[in-house]
């Protein structure tokens, strides 16, 4: 198993794509941990005289409207973001996932309907279920993670549909089946396999649109609460005053949309790194491990 | 019984002469079969009352056009596909009359299929390994790894593939012909009764085919009690290796015997045309 | 039109396919292209007509009646292709479009290369469904209707429609059962002799090159082995590899009166396990 | 034909749902709808006054089928607020926000399609990377941050260029049409910039996927240059896939062109729906939810239809009979 990990971070790491994605991720994640720890300056220090501050020895990037630190806030906003696009990408892998087993279920009457679903609701745009939830729920975490994620999880059933259609109705699953296979043995042992690079693509775009709704949705009210330390929230607080200090809101928009960019980029690498058939790396430590 | 180009094994010769009759009592039998696809309006007969039997050890070629419903009377055969009208025995019991049909199951147990494309019948993210042993896991759950082992590798070396080579590889890095044969390979692995296998070297070169010839020719020396049902559409193919013909036009069977006669002396004039549109002899004696 | 290829060479993303080949067409000689599936025939077909997929590059020389086409800007080839070559693919249900009918397929390239009226272009392109033996209602039918056999004489009437001086036909029997296939090899030689033109017909079987080409040239991993007429190659084959090519073609052909004979076809074929490594070049 | 029919079918049956959802989302609120709407600290009798004035205590069948039957006339309710019939105010907002997203859609489809064939026809590995990776960044842009840098860039009295209105829309509205389309300018950029990144790579995929099929190699092989064959046979057959790709961005959209409404003071639906939703303004809100809703569920009917009509083979089922 080591030997085939091997294979897929070296492979990952050969593209200049995969290069930038892996830092850029690897950045992010050592900065939400360690901002649970320590920000250069505590978050909840507004200093009212240094409000607007240019970046200076003392804060790195100047200070907000509050007169609040502005890397601290960017720090801890990452760890809010982080977990925002882990429970995104995991309700919609799961949802996704669930459609496609009744997408190609054998039983026809299951299959049509699930079809039908998935293309009626998915015209439904992920800010309306957020108004949707946002009103008994109030502005949450959750919100986007299940506006988000219920968008998202449609969107995967529908875009990995034909290949997974595809697999269904293939010879390799039709011996399977005639040699007693269960259709979960099915689902897992072929379609998902197959179906696997198309999935981690539309996932870490998932991931990345995931991003841009929290920025999104935070400003319209419906996103992160007021009090929580998000991307989306650097960026709102510094549009009231863009006119007259204008560098400010450089951070928080380009923080965005570097992240974006490394998952956009860090789902075409895995693509090709963890298929077998994209990734010849892969094969040969398989020959390696059947001659062992 | 014909045998392979490189006649690995030989066989004894059996009694192939005129009239005379294949071995083994008819272990699948199929009466009266009618099938029709679509509905209303697009309503289309495929099989009209076709009745065919396959014997113990036997190979049967069911040949004809394309549409003349035979990869569909196979399939119906092997309980792939229901009938609308008609039976299907296997060994006495019935086949036909719904998914818990006696003989259904134990002709699940009993069969193996070989398809058209090879690239297609192969998943394209498993090993050779994986990919042949799937009916011996499926089939005997408790069986040990190196008994599992020990029978993927005897299936490999039986369609000519050196285990070793071939066992740790990917679809991608087979040729047609490799693949098609690791696809047999699977179909033979849980030591099946009957093999189907629908047009399984069209989809090839020539120079593969004469090799896929050779790994039915040897499973059949291997396993003289296995019956082999070829569907094609290449008499070559047939005179080389089947020891009866089913002549299908239109979803009727219109002539049925053993291969030499009915290439010798064909009665029905829809196969006097097969004969003479196919392929004719090439180069040197 | 007469075609002289020599020393071309085809490599993709780094890997050469085809090694320094040279070959010939008189004008108006038929000529075959045998080797097994990955052997590069259908590469040095596209690149006669500067076909070859973006990422391939070609080196060497073709000159079709003396045109230099390797090298040659896209828009020259484009003029050239068909209304003086026409090519038979070998899958029509991948290339026929399938938004457009049959009638529009079949009249793409007398649009393309002359300005012709309505009515004169229909007429041509009705009379040249009906000398591929379709009828004439299919004009209007798009490709998914048809059947296999119909489809691949529509892709003949589209390549010959201009009655050009080259065709070449990429495997055109290998997606169709033998019956049809048998019917096509006939048509595409009646056609290709009527028009005097010349033909590059490309397959991996020796009986359909027998009644298809007058000579041809056996190619093996990227090489061409050995040349010579067509029948002479079927009698005696020089090399071991078109000797193999031959024999398998023999196994599968059918013998004359269905005769029993125990013994298998002719030479032994190479042991398995040395044929595995090779074929899978 | 019959596909039609059941599409249909299929789209009245998603506006009930929708409504259902929407119905719900309302009333399974911590409090209910009457307290919440009449604000935190008021007195009693003033909550039972509202929901006395709302027929908040009929039972809730009663009440959505009422909802309905007024919604079927077109009549949404009068607002809580301003006391104006809300449909009224939907249509003054949508006045707003549709030509916005005309607009933006306008210059994403102006941006990505013809940058998408770019992109699928570039020649050189290094071509191909650039434009790979200009729509990556291009889709990376949150829309406030892309609107941000577009007033610095353009905002009237604060960007280096300042030539747009980066705020407000006239009051007049649409009588003064020369200075509505150029407030609405700049706002229609930011979301075209966005959306147009998203049509470009699904463009390029398609086409690309195309380019190297049997169909423009057949064109190609009649006498057309490849450029000619990818554009004019290779696009043809990509047209269904994109009109169902500009289907759903349109989905997407929408998102960013809430957050450029507000960003640019826009009084549209998105900055509608968002101060109502603040104010608890409830009845307002389940409507102008449900009519958003509906406007996107037709979307997505009319992209279906488009769809099934581009390619024949759909059309005609006819598939080839069992062997």
């Amino acid at each position: 198993m080591m030997a085939r990990f091997g294979a897929i971070v070296s492979s990952l790491w050969r593209r200049a794509g995969g290069r930038f994605s892996l830092v850029v991720l690897g950045l992010w994640v050592l900065v939400s941990l360690v901002s649970l720890v320590w920000t250069p300056q505590p978050l909840w220090r507004t200093d009212g005289y240094d409000v607007w501050a240019a970046p200076s020895a003392e804060h790195w990037l100047g200070t907000d409207g509050t007169g609040a630190d502005i890397v601290s806030w960017l720090m801890a906003g990452s760890r809010t973001d982080l977990l925002i696009v882990i429970l995104t990408v995991l309700f919609a892998g799961a949802l996704g996932l669930l459609l496609i087993a009744a997408m190609t279920a054998r039983n026809s009457v299951l299959a049509n309907t699930s079809v039908v679903a998935v293309d009626a609701l998915i015209s439904v745009p992920t800010i309306l279920i957020a108004l949707i939830l946002a009103v008994p729920l109030g502005a949450s975490v959750a919100v986007i993670v299940v506006a988000c994620g219920f968008g998202y999880g449609l969107n995967l059933a529908r875009v990995a549909r034909p290949q997974a259609l595809l697999v269904a109705r293939s010879a390799y699953v039709e011996s399977a089946v005639s040699n007693g296979a269960s259709g979960v043995r099915v689902l897992f042992g072929h379609i998902v396999p197959n179906i696997l690079p198309v999935l981690l693509v539309q996932l870490s775009l998932s991931a990345g649109t995931a991003v841009l709704a929290e920025s999104g949705l935070t400003y319209l009210g419906v996103g992160v609460p007021s009090g929580t330390p998000s991307w989306g929230h650097s960026l709102a607080t510094t549009v009231r005053f863009i006119t007259v200090y204008p560098l400010t809101v450089l951070w928080p928009g380009l923080v965005v949309t570097v992240v974006v960019v490394a998952l956009n980029l860090f789902g075409d690498a895995l693509r090709d790194a963890v298929d077998p058939v994209g990734n010849p790396a892969l094969r040969r430590v398989a020959v390696e491990e059947t001659e062992a | 019984m014909k045998n392979g180009l490189t006649g690995t094994a030989q066989r004894t010769e059996a009694p192939t002469g005129e009239g005379a009759e294949a071995p083994g009592a008819p272990m699948l039998r199929g009466a009266h079969i009618d099938k029709s696809f679509g509905r209303g309006a697009a309503r289309r007969q495929v099989l009209f009352d076709v009745s065919v039997d396959v014997r113990e050890g036997e190979c049967l070629a069911v040949i004809g056009g394309s549409g003349s419903g035979k990869s569909t009377l196979t399939r119906i055969l092997l309980g792939l596909e229901t009938a609308d009208a008609g039976t299907v025995a296997y060994r006495g019991a019935a086949v036909t009359g719904g998914r818990r049909a006696p003989g259904r199951q134990a002709l699940r147990r009993g069969s193996g299929l070989v398809f058209q494309d090879p690239f297609s019948s192969l998943d394209p993210r498993w090993t050779v390994a994986r990919s042949v042993a799937e009916p011996l896991r499926l089939r005997h759950r408790g069986m040990p790894a190196d008994e599992v082992g020990r029978r993927v590798a005897q299936a490999l070396r039986t369609v000519g593939l050196e285990p070793a080579t071939f066992l740790g590889r990917y679809p991608v890095d087979l040729s047609g012909g490799q693949a098609q044969r690791v696809a047999i390979a699977r179909a033979i692995v849980n030591e099946p009764k009957v093999v189907l296998a629908d047009e399984p070297m069209s989809a090839i070169d020539v120079a593969a085919r004469v090799q896929i010839l050779d790994a039915f020719a040897a499973i059949r020396d291997r396993r003289p009690d296995m019956a082999l049902i070829m569907v094609s559409h290449d008499l070559g193919v047939v005179q080389h290796i089947a020891d009866r013909v089913v002549v299908l036009h239109d979803g009727r069977v219109v002539e049925q015997g053993p291969t030499g006669r009915l290439l010798a002396a064909p009665s029905d004039p829809y196969t006097r045309e097969l004969i003479r549109a196919a392929t004719p002899f090439v180069g040197r004696p | 039109m007469a075609v002289e290829i020599s020393g071309l060479r085809i490599a993709i993303g780094g890997r050469d396919i085809v090694h320094g080949v040279d070959l010939s067409i008189g004008d108006g000689e038929r000529v075959g292209l045998i080797g097994s599936s990955g052997s590069g025939k259908s590469m040095i077909a596209r690149a006669m007509l500067g076909l070859l997929p973006v990422q391939a590059e070609a080196s060497g020389s073709i000159r079709l009646d003396g045109t230099q086409v390797v090298g040659a800007p896209d828009r020259a080839l484009a003029d050239l292709r068909g209304r003086y070559t026409g090519m038979v693919f070998q899958n029509p249900a991948a290339t026929l479009n399938p938004v457009l009918t049959v009638g529009r397929q079949v009249a793409l390239p007398l649009r393309l290369h002359y300005d012709l009226s309505r009515a004169e272009r229909a007429e041509r392109v009705a009379a040249m469904l009906e000398r591929v033996g379709l009828p004439a209602d299919v004009a209007s039918k798009y490709p998914h209707e048809l059947s296999g056999g119909q489809r691949q004489r529509v892709g003949i009437a589209a390549a010959l429609v201009t009655s050009p001086r080259l065709i070449v036909a990429d495997e055109p029997t290998t997606a169709l059962d033998s019956i049809t296939q048998r019917q096509i090899v006939d048509l595409l030689v009646s056609l290709v002799d009527d028009a005097g033109a010349s033909m590059l017909f490309i397959t991996h079987d020796f009986s359909v090159l027998a009644r298809a080409t007058t000579r041809c040239a056996v190619l093996d991993a990227g090489r061409i082995v050995e040349t010579g007429a067509t029948a002479d190659l079927l009698e005696h084959p020089a090399d071991a590899r078109t000797a193999r090519l031959v024999d398998a073609a023999r196994a599968l052909a059918l013998r004359p009166g269905g005769g029993d004979d125990g013994g298998s076809g002719g030479g032994d074929t190479a042991g398995d396990a040395a044929v595995e490594e090779k074929d899978m070049a | 034909m019959r596909f039609i029919v059941r599409r249909l079918a299929l789209f009245v049956v998603a506006l009930l749902a929708i409504s259902v959802v929407v119905f719900a989302a309302l009333r399974v609120l911590p409090g209910d709808m009457a307290s919440v709407m009449a604000g935190l600290n008021s007195p009693p009798e003033r909550v039972e006054q509202l929901r006395e004035q709302l027929g908040l205590n009929r039972p809730l069948a009663v009440q959505y089928l009422d909802w309905l039957g007024a919604l079927l006339r077109g009549d949404f309710g009068t607002s809580m607020l301003t006391g104006r019939s809300i449909s009224g105010q939907v249509a003054q907002r949508a006045s707003v926000t549709f030509p916005l997203i005309v607009m933006g859609l306008a210059i994403a489809m102006a941006l990505g399609i013809p940058l998408g064939c770019a992109a699928a026809l570039a020649r050189g590995r290094r071509a191909r990377g650039a434009f790979q990776l200009a729509a990556v960044i291009g889709g990376a842009i949150p829309a406030l941050w892309g609107g941000l840098l577009l007033i610095l860039l353009f905002g009237r009295g604060v960007g280096l260029i300042g030539v747009l209105p980066s705020q407000g829309f006239p009051a007049d509205g649409w009588d003064a049409p020369g200075e509505a389309l150029v407030s609405l300018t700049l706002p229609a950029l930011a979301v075209g910039v966005i959306v147009g990144a998203s049509l470009m790579r699904y463009t390029r995929s398609a086409l690309g996927e195309l380019a190297s099929s049997g169909y423009v190699e057949m064109a190609m092989s009649c006498g057309m240059t490849r450029t000619q064959a990818v554009l004019r046979v290779g696009l043809r057959l990509a047209t269904p896939q994109l009109v169902s790709v500009v289907g759903l961005t349109f989905a997407e959209m929408i998102t960013g062109v809430m957050v450029i409404e507000n960003l640019f003071a826009l009084p549209g639906l998105g900055t509608g729906l968002v101060t109502d939703v603040g104010n608890r303004d409830l009845i307002a809100v389940q409507s102008e939810l449900f009519m958003l809703a509906a406007f996107f569920l037709l979307i997505g009917l009319a992209v279906d239809l488009a769809h099934r009509a581009l390619d024949p083979r759909l059309k005609t089922a006819a598939g080839e009979g069992g062997r």
